[in-house]
This record gives C-alpha cells, structure tokens and sequence, in this order.
C-alpha cells in the first residue's frame, strides 16, 4: 500500500490521455483549452511527484509554480482571442473556422 | 497508509473529473469537471509537501484562471446550450489515441526504472524556502514571467475591449 | 542597492551580468517606455512608433556593445551562486539577437511606411503602442529563446515569444480573418506548448535537474536513454517545431500568414523560425557535444532528417496551388524550415568541438533567408498598399506597373528557390555540402529534388509579373519601401557574389564560441559568485 | 388555504388528550425500562466484573433477538393477531443483528475489554436514554409551565451556551488533547501504530498511568483512548466548526435584521421566541425547509442542485485555516492566508453555476457581475493583505499574531493596524474589498433585487436558497476574522501579554486564557466588525456596476499598489536601525492608536447617548405598547 513515484506516473499518464481526448472531442475552443489544462496539469503533478521522490529540491515545485502562471497566461489569452473570434463570428465552433483554407 | 488512502482519493477526485471532462457535452459540465480535476490536483501537491503550490493551484487556476474560462463560455454562447455530441467514429478513435498515449506512457515509465533519489523529501517546503528560491535560483525566470504576464496583459485587454464601432 | 545586499537571501546579479543582457535591457526598456509614453505625450502612433524604432536600434547597438565584453571563446550568463545559468550571452546569441533586432527595425520600417501609405488604417495604426509593445515582448522571448539552456527558461520564453504573437496574428478586430488565424494559433500553439511542458517534466524527472547540459551529460552517461527520454525529449521538440513550423506541427503556419497583418506575417516567417532554430541546434549541439551514444544518435539524426524531408516535400507540394501571394509565402518558409532543419540533423553526429562548419552554414542560410523574406514579403506588402489585393492575380504585368518592385521581387524569388548567383544559392549550396560531408547523401538528393519541385510556383508568380498581360493602371510605392526591399535585394546578390567570403566569415565568427554547458564560467563571474553568500544559508531576513 | 390542507386544526381537546397520555406512557414505559437496565449496570459495577454475562449480553443476545424478532412477528401474522409490522420488525431486527456484529468487533478487533464494554453497554447509554425519556416525559406532563420558562431561559440559555462553549471547548480541547498529545511524546507512546489510524498508546498502557485507571475505573482510559487520534480530534473540531458555521447565519440574519429595523425606526422581528424575537431565524429555518424544492425545468437540473454546495463547501472549507486561537485552529496551516483567500475565490464558482443553471436572464446577469467583481477586488484584497504579511514576515495566521517579534500580543498598540500608516491605509482598503468580495452592500450588486430580482438567488427556493445564506454568513465571518488577525490582534486582548498572571494554576491559566487572549476575544472582535458590516449595508446606497469596477481598478488598485511599495520602503528604512526612524515610528505608531482609540471611544458614546436618550422610536409609525419597545 506504500505510494511511491510510480503511482503518481501512472496517474499523470492517465490524465494527460484524458487531455488529448478532451481536446479531440470537443468542438467548443473552450473545451480544446480545458483539454490543454488537463495537460499542464499531469505535467505538474510529475513535477511535484519528482521533487519530492526523486531530487528532493525544490526545483519541481517551483517549475509546477510557473507552469501555473503560463497557464493562466495563455487562458486569458485564449479566453480574450475566442472573444475577438466571437464577435467576428458569432460562433466559437472550431470548425466553424473555415475560412483559411488550402 | 493515511498517504494511500488520501492518494486515492484525490487522485480519483482528479482522474475522474479529468474522464467527466471528456465524457460531458455541455461545456458548461466541462468547466465545471475542470473544477474537481484541479481540486483533486492541489490534494495531490497538498499530500507531496508542496502546501503553497496547493494553495497557489486553488487560488490561481481554481479561483482565476477557471473563473475566466467559464466567463469566456458566457460570452461567447447565444444559446445557454452549447452541446455537441462527437461522432461515433470520432470517439472511437479519441479512445484509441487516448488509450495508446496512456498505454505507451505508463509503460515507458514503468520501463524506465526511475528509483527514487537518495534524499526524498520529508518536509514541508515553506514558504519561504520557495521565497527564496524564487529570488536567488530562479531570479531570471522570474522576472522573464513578470515581462510575459505584462505582454498578456496588454494583449488580452486589447483583444477583449469592446470596440466603439 | 547597499539595502539589499545585506539581506543575504537575497541575490542581486552584479553590474557584469546585468550589463551583458544589454539587448534584453533595450527591448524592455522600450516596452515600458511606450507603455508610459502615452501619460506624457498621448497615444499618438507616430510618436510609438518613433520609440520602437529607437529602442529596436539601441537593440542591435547593444549587441555590438555586449559582443567584446563576452570575449573570445567565453560566455557569460545569469547564473545565481553556483548554479546552471539561467540565460547564457555567447556569440552564438548575440548573432540571433543582432539579427533580430535589425529585423524588428525593418518591421517597424514597414509599419511606418504603411501608416503613410495611401491604403487605410487598421486597427494595427489606431492602437501603436499597443502593437509595438507586444511586437517588442515576442521580440523579447525570441532572444530569450537563444539565449538559453535551462529547460525552464525554454518554456517561459516559447510562451512569452508566442502569446504575444497570438495577439498580434488577431490584431486587427474587425477582420475575420485575423481573428480565425490567432483562434488557431492559439489553439495549435496551447496544446504543442502543452506537450513541451509535459515532455520538460519527464526530462526533469528522468535526469533530477533541468539544465539542459547536464540533461546532456546524462543521457550520454550510460543507461541514459530509455524509452521515456526518448518520448520527453521529443515531446520537447513538438514545441520547437511548432515555432519552426516543421511538419506535422506546420497547420498553423499558412492560415495565420494569410489572416494576420502582412506586418506579422513578415515578423513571423523569419523571427519565429529563426528562434526556433536557434533553440534547436543549442539543444542538438549540446547533446552532440557530450558524445551521445551513437547508435542513438543516429537515430536522433535519421529522426531529424526525416523531419526535414518530410517538411520540405508537404511545404512545396502545398505551395503549388495556392493563389494568395502571402499563404504561398507560407508554404515556401514552411519548406525553407525543413532545408534548415538539415543542418539540425547533421548536427547529432557533429565532432565534438563546438566549431562545427554546420552551425556557420545554417546562420549564413539564416542571415540570406532573412534578407529573402523580408524582400519578398516586403514587396507584397506594398502591393497590397497600392492595389489592396494579395493574390497572384494581382501581380499580373508588375514589370510594367512599377518595374523596380518587379526586379526585387524576382531577385528574391529567385533567390528562395536557390539559383545561382544569388546569396541563396550560396547559402543552400553551403548547407547541403555541410549534409554531403557528414553523410548523409539522402537528404542532399531530397534538398535538390525539391529546389526542382519549388521552382514551379515561384516561376509562377515571375511569369505573372513579366508574362502576363494586364492593363491595370501602375502603381506607386513609398520610397522607404522601395529602400527596404531594394536593400534586401542587394544584400542577395551581394551575398551571393562577392561577399561570399565574407558570409561565411561572419557566419563562423558568430558560431564559434558556442556555450555547451562544458566551459567554466569566465573568471570575471568567478570572482562575483565567490562573493555571494551560497544558496540556502540561514537568513537575517526579519 | 383550505382547512383540509390542515387537518389537525378540526382536532377536538379530547383528541390531543388521548394523544398526550399516549405520549406519557410510551415515555414513561420506555424511560423505566432503560432504567432497570441501568440499575442492572450498576449492579454489574459494583459486584464486579463478570465477562461471560457481558459477552452474552452484547453478542448472542442481541444477534438472537434480532434473527427471532422478525419470526415473531412473521408468526403473529399469519395468525391474524396483527396486521401490519413486518417491515418494521425486519429493520429493528437487522439492528439489533448489526450491533451485536459491532460489538463482537470490537471485543475481538480493538481488543477491548469485555467488562467496559459492559459498563458502556448497561450502564452508560441506559442512563442517557433514561434521562432523556423521563425528561420528555416531565416536558409532556407539564407543557404549560415549560412554555412559560423556555421563551425567557432560551436565549440565555443559547447565547450562554455560545459563550460557555467558546471558554470551555477550547479548554477541554487543551487540555485533553494536551494530555495525551504529551503522553505521546513520552516514552509510553514510542510505539509502533497499533492501529489502522496509527496512534501509539494501548489501552494497557493508558491505564497503567495512574491507580485510578488501573482497575474499577478502567472504562475512562476506554474513552481517553480514541483522543490520541488525528482522526478523531479532526472529526470532534470539525463538528466544532460545522455547529459555528450553523449558529453564525442564524444569529447575523437575525442581528441584521434587528440592525436594520433600528436603523430604519421600526422594531425589526418581534415576536417568535419572546425576547426580541430571537428565534426568528429557527423558525425561518424551519420554514424553508420545508419549502417547495423548485429545479427550474428548462435550466440544468444537475448544476441547479450541485451549485449551493459548490459555495458552500469553500465556505466550510475556509475555516479550516481560521484559526481562533493559538491552539484553536483546525489546521495551522503555513499558507493559511493564501488558502483561505483560494476557498473564497472558488466560493464564486458555485454562485456563477448558479445563475447560469437557472436559466434565468437576470440569473446570468447576476452571475457575470459576480465574476467581474470578484476576480477584480480579489487583486486589491490579496494585496491590502500582503501589506500586514510583508511587515510580520509569514503567512501563517497563528504566527502573525502570536510570534515574540512582531506579534500583536502586546497591547492593542502594537496591533498590526497601528504599526504604520500604511498597514492602517491597508485595513481600510481591505475591509471595501471584503465587502466588495461577500458581495455585501454596497457592493451587491450580483443580488441586487430591485434590479435583477435577486439575481442568482431567483430561482432558487427551499433548502438550497438556504445553504447559500449559509455560505454568504460564514464568508462574512471569515473575511472579518481574516481582517481581526490581521489587522486587529486576532485573539489577544487590547491589554498586553506581558502582564498576564504568572500562576500556573487552573485558575491562572484560566483567568488569562479569558483576560489576555482566546477564542472569546477573536469571536467578539469578528463581531463587532460583522456589526460594521451590516451598518455600512443599511447606510450606504448599492453603486452602480460600473462604478464597482472603476472603484477597484482605477482607485484601489493604484492605491494598494502605492501601500505595498510604501511599505516595503518602511521595513526597509526600520530594517536600517537608525535612531530617528525608530523615533518617528513610534510617534506615528502612539499617534494612530490615540486615533484608533478616539474612534472607539467616540463611537462608544454615540451608542451609550442613543440607547439612553432615544429609546422610544420616533414618528408615526412607532408602536410603544409592543414588548421591548
């Protein structure tokens, strides 16, 4: 029953093919972007799961620290583009953008 | 023991939201399953010493980054549902490619062997050791992030105000 | 400065290392000065773009000014106490930052002449300071892209190059265009940046550290490479490749060149690539460097390789039916990346002194590629102010129209398919003698094939320009402009000439001293890091 | 309303009768029965222990009964005795069989002693039972003078209860906890986890402390046992906090109301409870409870249901890093400050939820307004409090307040909000932006009703409108508690520390525990600032949306942002030691605890004028003759 690092692998693993599903299946663009947290998610839980069994530093903490930031940056990026598209569009429909073809 | 039994319930928390994600069609449940991943998450930093990275995950993704993604779901909808129901085809092949990467992953893993380190760590990391690290070690990415957040900043405003037409 | 320096848990880089991030300083600097700006003088564009201008300059000045101070065969960095360094000023470097500081002055050359260019103002003109300012941060990351070794910085600078850059391809509100382009811009660019970070934690865990020198010595140790540090660094590259636009990373590429700002676009083909190459060879180079072990790094190199072929056939073959001037621009820089991305390729099995002739002929393709494009699109950014239009169509009978616009851009045209005597020719040439030597004789034979393949649709736009009959009215060009492109047209045929010799000097002075992880720090930062208090040490802080 | 919908109003006297004799013997029959068991326990004490008898009495025996209860019944009805109780039977049976199972159990797993159990079993739990049943039965018999007492004991009763508990929880809880938390330490308790929860004490060992426990009274070692768990001292405080978290809403609804009827010259709630209508809120209570359960039809039914708790675990959850005293935190966290503003953050989430799953277009406008001011006046809030963290050095609330340093123990002129001027800029900035962030008047405008209908709230009913009064109450509560140790001393007393008794008696402790810090302080702090809360909400005007906005982005940001650098200037000058520096801080620090306690004593007086010269509310509408006008 003792956890180890492996537990925490297999569990990033899981989330992050749960991310790429996510992104294939929807169409909504917010739902590719909660596709793309789920990703960053498993990486930090490797990250945290690797400083604490295998370095023992605090690097991975602080790597999961800013991955947390790049995340919320790009979210209000996204979140700000898919606005901009919607006013162009009235839609956020991935495939809706078809315009650029070719 | 304690450790297993929070493990799983945590990582259940998250690995079942991080499925909820996929299997909902209504966004809005997205977003919403997106909550119980993150949450179950910041159990898991909570459970490997990293309190403040826990609350910094409650604080930044649960209470900002989520806030705004489920903002951008309101404004950007007419109709309250916004549903779409994949293909067959289409969800056969996710699950395929899902199963493939998790399959692949788990099993370089677990081929790779990796032991732990021969100083894990058994302590909280407080807040001021990341303090520290972040202005000593990692001075450099630190403000580069600063530099990013000012560019986004910017960026977003500018996209998401509404023009005077 | 005397406050903080007696808290001793904190660390304040000495005035050495601060003044060799010089060009970091001037670009951030502009950023905040256009930033304020606004409170003394109003939003006026002329006087933002005057500022950018200034601060785009002072960029490249800067270079000259950090390039002695960096020395022979030294580097220097941003490095806390004894720790990896976090940002790495070497020749190398400062070479990429040079370049894309005059770049960025050529881009800001063009919005101006655009602004006083009879076609209407965009959104791109009402909101200058805007623009520039997160023209100047994508700017800023791509220095910070070269200028790195720490799989850490990677991430931060791939964002910070490319969030602002999503902004900029949907700056234009009004068009539907741009606003399609930055939607899948973002979205490619979230989930390859996605994988990158997930890639760079497995490396993280796999090797304890994310220094990539010290990710390098451990996969050359033995027992270094496992299936899992095959998938992360890969996974690392999907985010590199995206910002070279390699294929199967590349469907972002035309539709964003179409969408955004012809501004941009320009921005984008070269600096974006540029960067992203210059990240690549410091990764591959590193990992050459230790000696990686050699049945993996053919394999790493065969890799590559294949990933170059495959670039350049998919950009070509695409390229054939396309009918806007911009999206066969796209295509033609997509298959310019995997002529590129050869030199990458050769590099695994590169000796192990860092001189290697490869990196010298990929920055002389660079340096030639830049002055291409930036010709060519400088061209079609002028046509479409005269004529609002930006399909081929609109090219017909250009020779008549405004003859000294059509020779430029024929000589850049003809100088990205890589016909002699052009600097592109020279640098192409240069490139696949580098492949030729190491070895690899099928990616010399895939390279001519399809410099074969890509004349057709460069010939085509040329035919239009001379061959076609059109009596559309002629039409009138800024001089600055024509200066511009007329520049880059010279510089091709010059390169490609007389100053061959020279090309490649230059080209192998800017690579010679490339920072691998190996070299101690320069005994200037040794005596700064002896004075600092080690990392860690019980604080007086409160 | 028909009288059909109310049929015991068409109940004759003689039927309620009937009813209430039924009552009394059942109570009684049931209160005697417990007590013979309980006599027989106490039999079994004195005579001494006796295992068999126990084993029998608490495994075969209730297993039998259980298994033959239901062919009991089963008999009797296929002989027509009765007619129904079959089902019934079937589950008293099935508990009977289930306790017989936990009690084998726990004879044979926890290894515990046979002849406690025994004394659990027939002594402890009979006479529980007993008291209760003959209490009820004493209430049935004589209602009529219980409903004379109780409305006047009641709210003594209840806000004594309040109080006792805040004095007395704390100081079972220290020292129970304490006791065994040291017995832990000591070398009894150096061995391996001898139970699934770990834990290092046996029961031999606890009762080989003391004679005491050693033999007759063996069973408190029993109940001593259980405490040495994390586990159960989580479960006991949570119950704490969760009882807390049930008594806020109930007492600030009915204070406001009363606030507000004061402020507004009527009486506010009058009537249920007798005193001042203090049992307004149970019966409101009572009411919703048993309101129509409304799920919109169109909206999505299981977001509608799932949102009042996404508001209102954050809420609970936010107590988990309040800490009320020293010791007196459910976990003392080291980011405690950075995870209670993370479960206020996320409270937000189930409020957008709901208004989106209402499907209801002033519901959504209610909800968006909710996230713009949220995410807007959480910056400025964070940063009011980083001002206070920067100048203590720590996030950990117990160490702010309680640290030898830079602690707020000594005195009420040390409290953080007399430290600077910017730390006392900082704490009026905070409590707007608190305000702002309980979406509380004049700030609330995500339930503005007179505009949205009550915004988010509109289609909910019942229950579920109830839990988000709950959440609203407690993040009140723990924004001001946030703000008291913060800024105010959190659980130290305006008196200094340093002139605490130094007797280490019962009393002493005791006596300073009250006089010189405690949960006791905290709480009356909190509510005090709670008053000011709902002061300010039945003073000022609600602001429109866009001046929300402008306020926190266009005043406050720039205004905190100028706090926070003037402050790290100040550190940084105090840091330097220099004589002057040091002088002028203490001027300004005595400048602002003069004006600080000029405040108090000014609006101490405006109350005692008020309540002593304006009594009687004034106008027309004034009606003397109610009690407690």
């Amino acid at each position: 029953m003792t956890i180890g690092l492996t537990h925490y692998l297999i569990l990033s693993a899981a989330m992050f093919a749960c991310g790429v599903m996510c992104m294939m299946l929807k169409r909504n663009a917010v739902g590719v972007l909660v596709g793309i947290e789920l990703l960053l998610n498993a990486a930090n839980v490797n990250f945290v799961a690797f400083a604490r069994y295998r370095t023992g530093a605090m690097d991975g903490q602080i790597a999961a620290v800013f991955v947390i930031l790049l995340a919320a940056a790009e979210a209000a990026i996204a979140i700000a583009i898919f606005m901009n598209f919607y006013n162009n569009a009235a839609t956020i429909d991935v495939d809706r953008g078809a315009t650029l073809r070719g | 023991m304690f450790e297993a039994v929070m493990f799983y319930l945590f990582g259940g928390v998250a690995l079942v939201s991080a499925i909820g994600c996929v299997a909902s069609s209504n966004i809005v449940r997205v977003a919403c399953w997106l909550l119980g991943a993150l949450g179950g998450v910041a159990g898991l930093y909570f459970l490997n010493f990293a309190n403040l990275l826990g609350a910094i995950q409650l604080i930044v993704y649960a209470g900002g980054t989520l806030l705004l993604i489920i903002f951008g779901i309101m404004l950007t909808s007419k109709s309250p549902w916004i549903t779409y129901n994949p293909k067959r085809w289409e969800v056969v092949t996710a699950v395929c490619v899902g199963a493939a990467l998790f399959a692949g992953t788990a099993i370089a893993t677990l081929s790779a062997g990796l032991k732990p380190g021969e100083a894990p760590m058994t302590a909280n990391a407080t807040v001021k050791q990341i303090g520290t690290e972040l202005l000593t070690s990692y001075l450099v990415p630190f403000e580069a992030a600063s530099v990013l957040l000012l560019a986004v900043l910017i960026g977003a405003a500018y996209l998401a105000r509404a023009e005077k037409r | 400065m005397s406050l903080i320096a007696q808290s001793p848990l904190f660390w304040f880089p000495d005035g050495t290392s601060l003044s060799n991030l010089g060009p970091m300083w001037a670009l951030i600097g502009t950023m905040v000065a256009l930033l304020l700006a606004p409170l003394a003088v109003g939003r006026g564009a002329r006087t933002a773009s005057l500022i950018a201008l200034i601060g785009a300059v002072l960029t490249a000045a800067a270079c000259f000014w950090v390039l002695p101070r960096v020395g022979e065969g030294g580097w220097a960095g941003m490095a806390p106490f004894d720790r990896a360094p976090m940002l790495v000023v070497d020749n190398f470097s400062l070479f990429f930052t040079l370049l894309l500081s005059l770049f960025l002055s050529a881009i800001i050359g063009l919005w101006i002449f655009g602004y006083y260019s009879p076609a209407p103002h965009s959104d791109m003109h009402r909101n200058a300071p805007e623009f520039f300012v997160l023209l100047l941060a994508s700017a800023l990351g791509m220095v910070i892209m070269v200028s790195t070794s720490h799989v850490l910085m990677i991430l931060i600078a791939v964002e910070l190059a490319s969030l602002p850059s999503y902004a900029l391809a949907g700056f234009d509100k009004r068009r539907r265009l741009g606003a399609e382009a930055s939607l899948k811009y973002v979205l490619f660019g979230g989930i390859t940046s996605a994988i990158m970070i997930y890639g760079a934690s497995l490396l993280y865990g796999i090797y304890g550290t994310m220094d990539l020198a010290v990710i390098a010595r451990g996969m050359a140790s033995p027992d270094g490479v496992s299936v899992l540090s095959t998938i992360a660094t890969f996974a690392l590259m999907v985010g590199i490749g995206f910002k070279i636009s390699a294929v199967p990373f590349h469907f972002w590429c035309p539709d964003v060149f179409e969408g955004a700002a012809i501004e941009v676009t320009t921005w984008l083909s070269v600096v974006s690539k540029a960067a992203g190459l210059g990240l690549l060879v410091r990764v591959v180079s590193m990992l050459a460097q230790v000696g990686i072990e050699p049945g993996y790094g053919y394999a790493l190199a065969t890799g590559i390789g294949l990933f170059a072929t495959l670039t350049c056939t998919v950009g070509n073959l695409s390229a054939f039916r396309q009918t806007n001037i911009k999206r066969l621009l796209a295509y033609s820089s997509i298959a310019h990346a995997g002529y590129m991305l050869m030199a990458a390729a050769i590099l695994v099995q590169a000796a192990p002194d860092a001189a290697h002739p490869a990196f010298s002929a990929l920055a002389a393709y660079l340096v030639v590629y830049l002055f291409m494009n930036l010709g060519a699109f400088g061209c079609a950014a002028m046509v479409y102010w005269a004529t609002g239009s930006e399909s081929i169509e609109g090219y017909g009978n250009l020779g008549r129209r405004h003859t000294f616009l059509a020779i430029a851009m024929t000589i850049c045209l003809v100088s990205l398919v890589g016909l002699p005597p052009l600097g592109g020719f020279a640098a192409k040439y240069w490139l696949l003698v580098n492949v030729w030597d190491a070895g690899m004789i099928w990616l010399v034979i895939v390279a001519v094939l399809n410099t074969a393949l890509s004349l057709y649709y460069y010939v085509r736009v040329i035919r239009q320009m001379w061959l076609v009959e059109d009596d559309s009215p002629a039409i009138s060009a800024p001089a600055g402009g024509l200066a511009i492109v007329g520049l880059c047209s010279f510089v091709i045929l010059w390169t490609g000439t007389l100053a061959i010799g020279t090309l490649r000097i230059t080209a192998e002075d800017a690579t010679k001293y490339l920072y691998l992880g190996g070299a101690e720090p320069p005994a200037a930062r040794t005596a700064a890091v002896s004075d600092a208090p080690p990392s860690g040490s019980p604080g007086g802080f409160r | 309303m028909t009288h059909a919908t109310l049929p015991w109003v068409e109940r004759s006297p003689d039927f309620w009768s009937r009813i209430r004799l039924q009552a009394q013997a059942l109570l009684l029959c049931g209160g005697g029965a417990m007590l013979v068991v309980a006599v027989f326990g106490i039999a079994l004490l004195i005579q001494g222990r006796d295992d068999g008898v126990v084993f029998w009495f608490s495994v075969p025996a209730p297993i039998a009964f259980g298994a033959l209860l239901p062919l009991a019944v089963g008999a009797l009805i296929a002989g027509g005795l009765i007619r129904r109780g079959w089902l019934l039977s079937l589950i008293v049976g099935g508990h009977f069989i289930a306790a017989g199972i936990v009690n084998y159990l726990i004879l044979e797993w926890l290894k515990f002693d046979a002849y406690v159990l025994g004394i659990l079993l027939l002594l402890v739990f009979p006479a529980l039972g007993c008291a209760t049943l003959l209490t009820g039965f004493l209430a049935v018999t004589f209602y009529r003078v219980f409903a004379l007492i109780l409305p006047r004991a009641a709210p003594i009763l209840f806000f004594g209860g309040v109080a006792a508990l805040l004095i007395v929880v704390p100081w079972l809880h220290a020292l129970l906890f304490e006791f065994i938390k040291g017995l832990m330490q000591s070398e009894l308790g150096r061995n391996e986890a001898v139970t699934f929860f770990g834990g290092g004490l046996t029961i031999a060992e606890l009762s080989s402390i003391s004679p005491i426990l050693a033999d007759r009274w063996r069973f408190l070692a029993y109940l001593l046992w259980p405490l040495q768990f994390d586990v159960v001292r989580d479960i006991v405080c949570l119950g704490g906090v969760l009882g807390f978290i049930n008594v806020i809403p109930l007492f600030t609804i009915w204070w406001e109301r009363k606030v507000s009827g004061r402020i507004q010259s009527r009486l506010g709630p009058m009537r249920v409870g007798g005193w001042h209508g203090w049992a307004q809120s149970f019966a409101d209570g009572i009411k919703l409870i048993f309101k129509e359960d409304f799920v919109p039809p169109q909206g999505d039914k299981a977001l509608f249901r799932l949102a009042p708790y996404l508001t209102f675990v954050p809420a609970v959850c936010a107590f988990i890093a309040l800490p009320f005293a020293t010791l007196w935190a459910f976990r003392a966290l080291d980011v405690a400050l950075v995870f209670i503003l993370a479960m206020l953050g996320i409270e937000v989430v189930g409020v957008i939820i709901a208004g989106w799953a209402s499907n209801n277009k002033w519901s959504v406008y209610g909800s968006m307004r909710e996230a713009c001011q949220m995410v807007s006046y959480e910056i400025p809030m964070g940063m009011a409090l980083l001002i206070p963290v920067m100048t203590a050095g720590t996030l950990s609330l117990t160490t702010i307040v309680d640290d030898a340093h830079f602690g707020q123990t000594g005195g009420f002129w040390t409290w953080m909000v007399f430290r600077n001027p910017f730390c006392f800029a900082a704490a009026l900035v905070y409590f707007v932006a608190s305000l702002a962030s309980c979406k509380r008047a004049p700030f609330d405008l995500p339930e503005s009703e007179s505009e949205l209908v009550a915004g988010f709230l509109t289609e909910y009913s019942g229950f579920r409108w109830c839990l988000f009064f709950f959440a609203e109450y407690a993040a009140m509560y723990v924004v001001c508690g946030l703000c008291t140790i913060l800024f105010f001393g959190g659980w130290s007393s305006p008196l200094p520390a340093a002139w605490a008794l130094t007797s280490d008696s019962l009393f002493g402790r005791a006596a300073n525990g009250v006089l010189f810090s405690g949960p006791l302080w905290f709480v009356l702090k909190s509510g005090l600032l709670l008053y000011v809360q709902i002061w300010v909400r039945w003073t000022l005007p609600r602001i429109r949306i866009d001046q929300v906005l402008y306020a926190c982005i266009q005043v406050m940001l720039p205004l905190t942002m100028v706090l926070l650098l003037g402050n790290t200037f100040w550190i940084l000058l105090e840091q330097q030691g220099w004589g002057w520096f040091t002088a002028l801080t203490g001027i300004v620090n005595w400048a602002l605890a003069a004006f600080g306690v000029i405040v108090f004593v000014v609006c101490l007086y405006w109350i005692i004028h008020g309540y002593v010269n304006n009594r009687r509310l004034v106008g027309t509408l004034a009606i003397e003759h109610l009690p407690g006008a």
